[in-house]
């Protein structure tokens, strides 16, 4: 198993729901699925991270990425019901004040749309 | 305290067994009675160090025989991890400090993953001896399950 | 269909780390899609092994640093399991077969370890090389998960 | 936590509770236990496995050790809720015809009480 992902649309916002490890083995698919909703003005993305039970620099790295960019075309990377030892690793580095975290999806949602966090 | 007498694995130069690197982390950790955070710390800073070596030393041309050795030990306040392999580039753990504002500004430039051994473990050393053995020893005070 | 490459580990020739062994067969059984009834058998077969180069092998005045090194590969259709230590005893795998009339009749006489290690590997081979080190091999076709 | 283990009086049967994995290392209280009982003339015996996870040689030892003296002071070991695995154990040996299996730890106390299948 791994990684599992899955992406869906609500509304204006691109989900991308994160199961399983984030390390670079497993980082393909999810830097792959980024970049495709950047390449298509995707840009206001929810990370439902409730799955997510480890991630490591490789993760990251897609994040930070991404991130300026995304925020660049006016969007926004939140991430929602992150898990206590993911959201360590963003501490670590010092990355927690970069994005939004949301306890729950539905939060995240509203943080996400055109009328939320955004402003 | 229960502690753990080395332990030794060998697996594959592959990303594919860091998962079983951080299951026998985990199992190792559990025995040794250290608490779930101090267990993830040690999965972080191992996938990171076997990321590395994996990708830096080995490469993309790394045969299949590669392995790279992994050792577990608690003592009483005492953990110490060695990550051993056999990849023909040396490498002295020198490099830029990371830079939160590159990491905005570009994308996915490296240097993220010796921070973090740094930051999460008191000592991040790499040696190589004469037989072309690379070693990354990594120790830190122990933090126990209250 | 999963296969693992070789993966060695190393436990000290101590009894408190059967259930080591255990929880790393069944991450290295789940890697390479076992189904959880041949991650059982290896577990017990393994438990068996290890507990015999421990009690007979090694026996009491085990000294501190001695070590189990077991060897875990599966191939299409093969899986293979290897034993290794460096016990003074010697062992050639002979023994009396299980009598369950006896086991009814007396207290605790052995042979049932050997009987399952029999009973559940196709190939169950015991060897010792000059220097010394002692080798189970432990044979059998894989049954997978369908 | 490898073995933990309980006992308790249910009428004039003894239930022991197994709770983890019987191997060598775990087996001395286990061991010790059955001793106990056989010592204290308390022969019908239950033993709780819904919990046992898995049971090596080194645990039938001790089983078919005490079994003979247990019924020739006229009582029984009855085995409940065995899991699959322990199960496969006892099938692997030849030793599941020398017990009574009982799917719940009620038909077992059944089983084991003197009205029961000790008749
Ligand atoms: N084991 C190693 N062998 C060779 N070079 C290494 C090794 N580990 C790290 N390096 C070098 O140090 C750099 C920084 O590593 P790291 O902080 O983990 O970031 P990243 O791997 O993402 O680049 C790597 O880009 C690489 O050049
Ligand atoms: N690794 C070993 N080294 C030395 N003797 C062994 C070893 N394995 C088994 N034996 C011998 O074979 C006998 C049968 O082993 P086994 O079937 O596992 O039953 P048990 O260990 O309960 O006696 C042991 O009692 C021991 O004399």
């Amino acid at each position: 198993m791994s990684l599992q992902l899955e992406a869906r649309q609500e509304g204006e916002v691109r989900v991308l729901v994160l199961e399983g490890e984030l390390d670079a083995q497993t980082v393909g698919p999810f830097d792959k699925e980024m970049e495709g909703c950047l390449a298509r003005g995707e840009v206001r993305i929810v990370l439902d991270c409730r799955g997510l039970a480890f991630i490591a620099s490789a993760g990251l790295g897609v994040l930070m990425g991404v991130l300026g960019p995304v925020q660049q075309a006016g969007g926004t990377i939140v991430l929602a019901g992150v898990q206590a030892e993911v959201r360590r690793t963003f501490d670590l580095l010092d990355f927690s004040s970069l994005f939004p975290f949301a306890d729950s999806l539905g939060e995240a949602l509203r943080l996400a749309a055109p009328a939320g966090g955004q402003g | 305290m229960p502690g753990v007498r080395a332990v030794r694995f060998s697996l594959p130069a592959d990303l594919a067994y860091l998962e079983v690197a951080r299951r026998f982390l985990a199992v190792l950790g559990d025995k040794s009675g250290l608490s779930p955070s101090e267990v993830h710390d040690i999965q972080l800073v191992v996938t990171e160090a076997m990321t590395n070596v994996i990708e830096h030393g080995y490469g993309p041309r790394v045969d299949d025989g590669a392995a790279v050795d992994l050792q577990f030990e608690v003592t009483d306040d005492l953990l110490v991890l060695l990550l051993c392999d056999t990849a023909p580039e040396a490498f002295d753990g020198a490099g830029p400090e990371v830079d939160l504002e590159r990491y905005r500004a570009e994308r996915k430039v490296g240097g993220l993953g010796l921070h973090l051994m740094r930051r999460l473990f008191d000592e991040v050393g790499f040696m190589r001896d004469e037989a072309g053995v690379n070693t990354v020893r990594l120790v830190r005070q122990v933090r126990r399950q209250s």
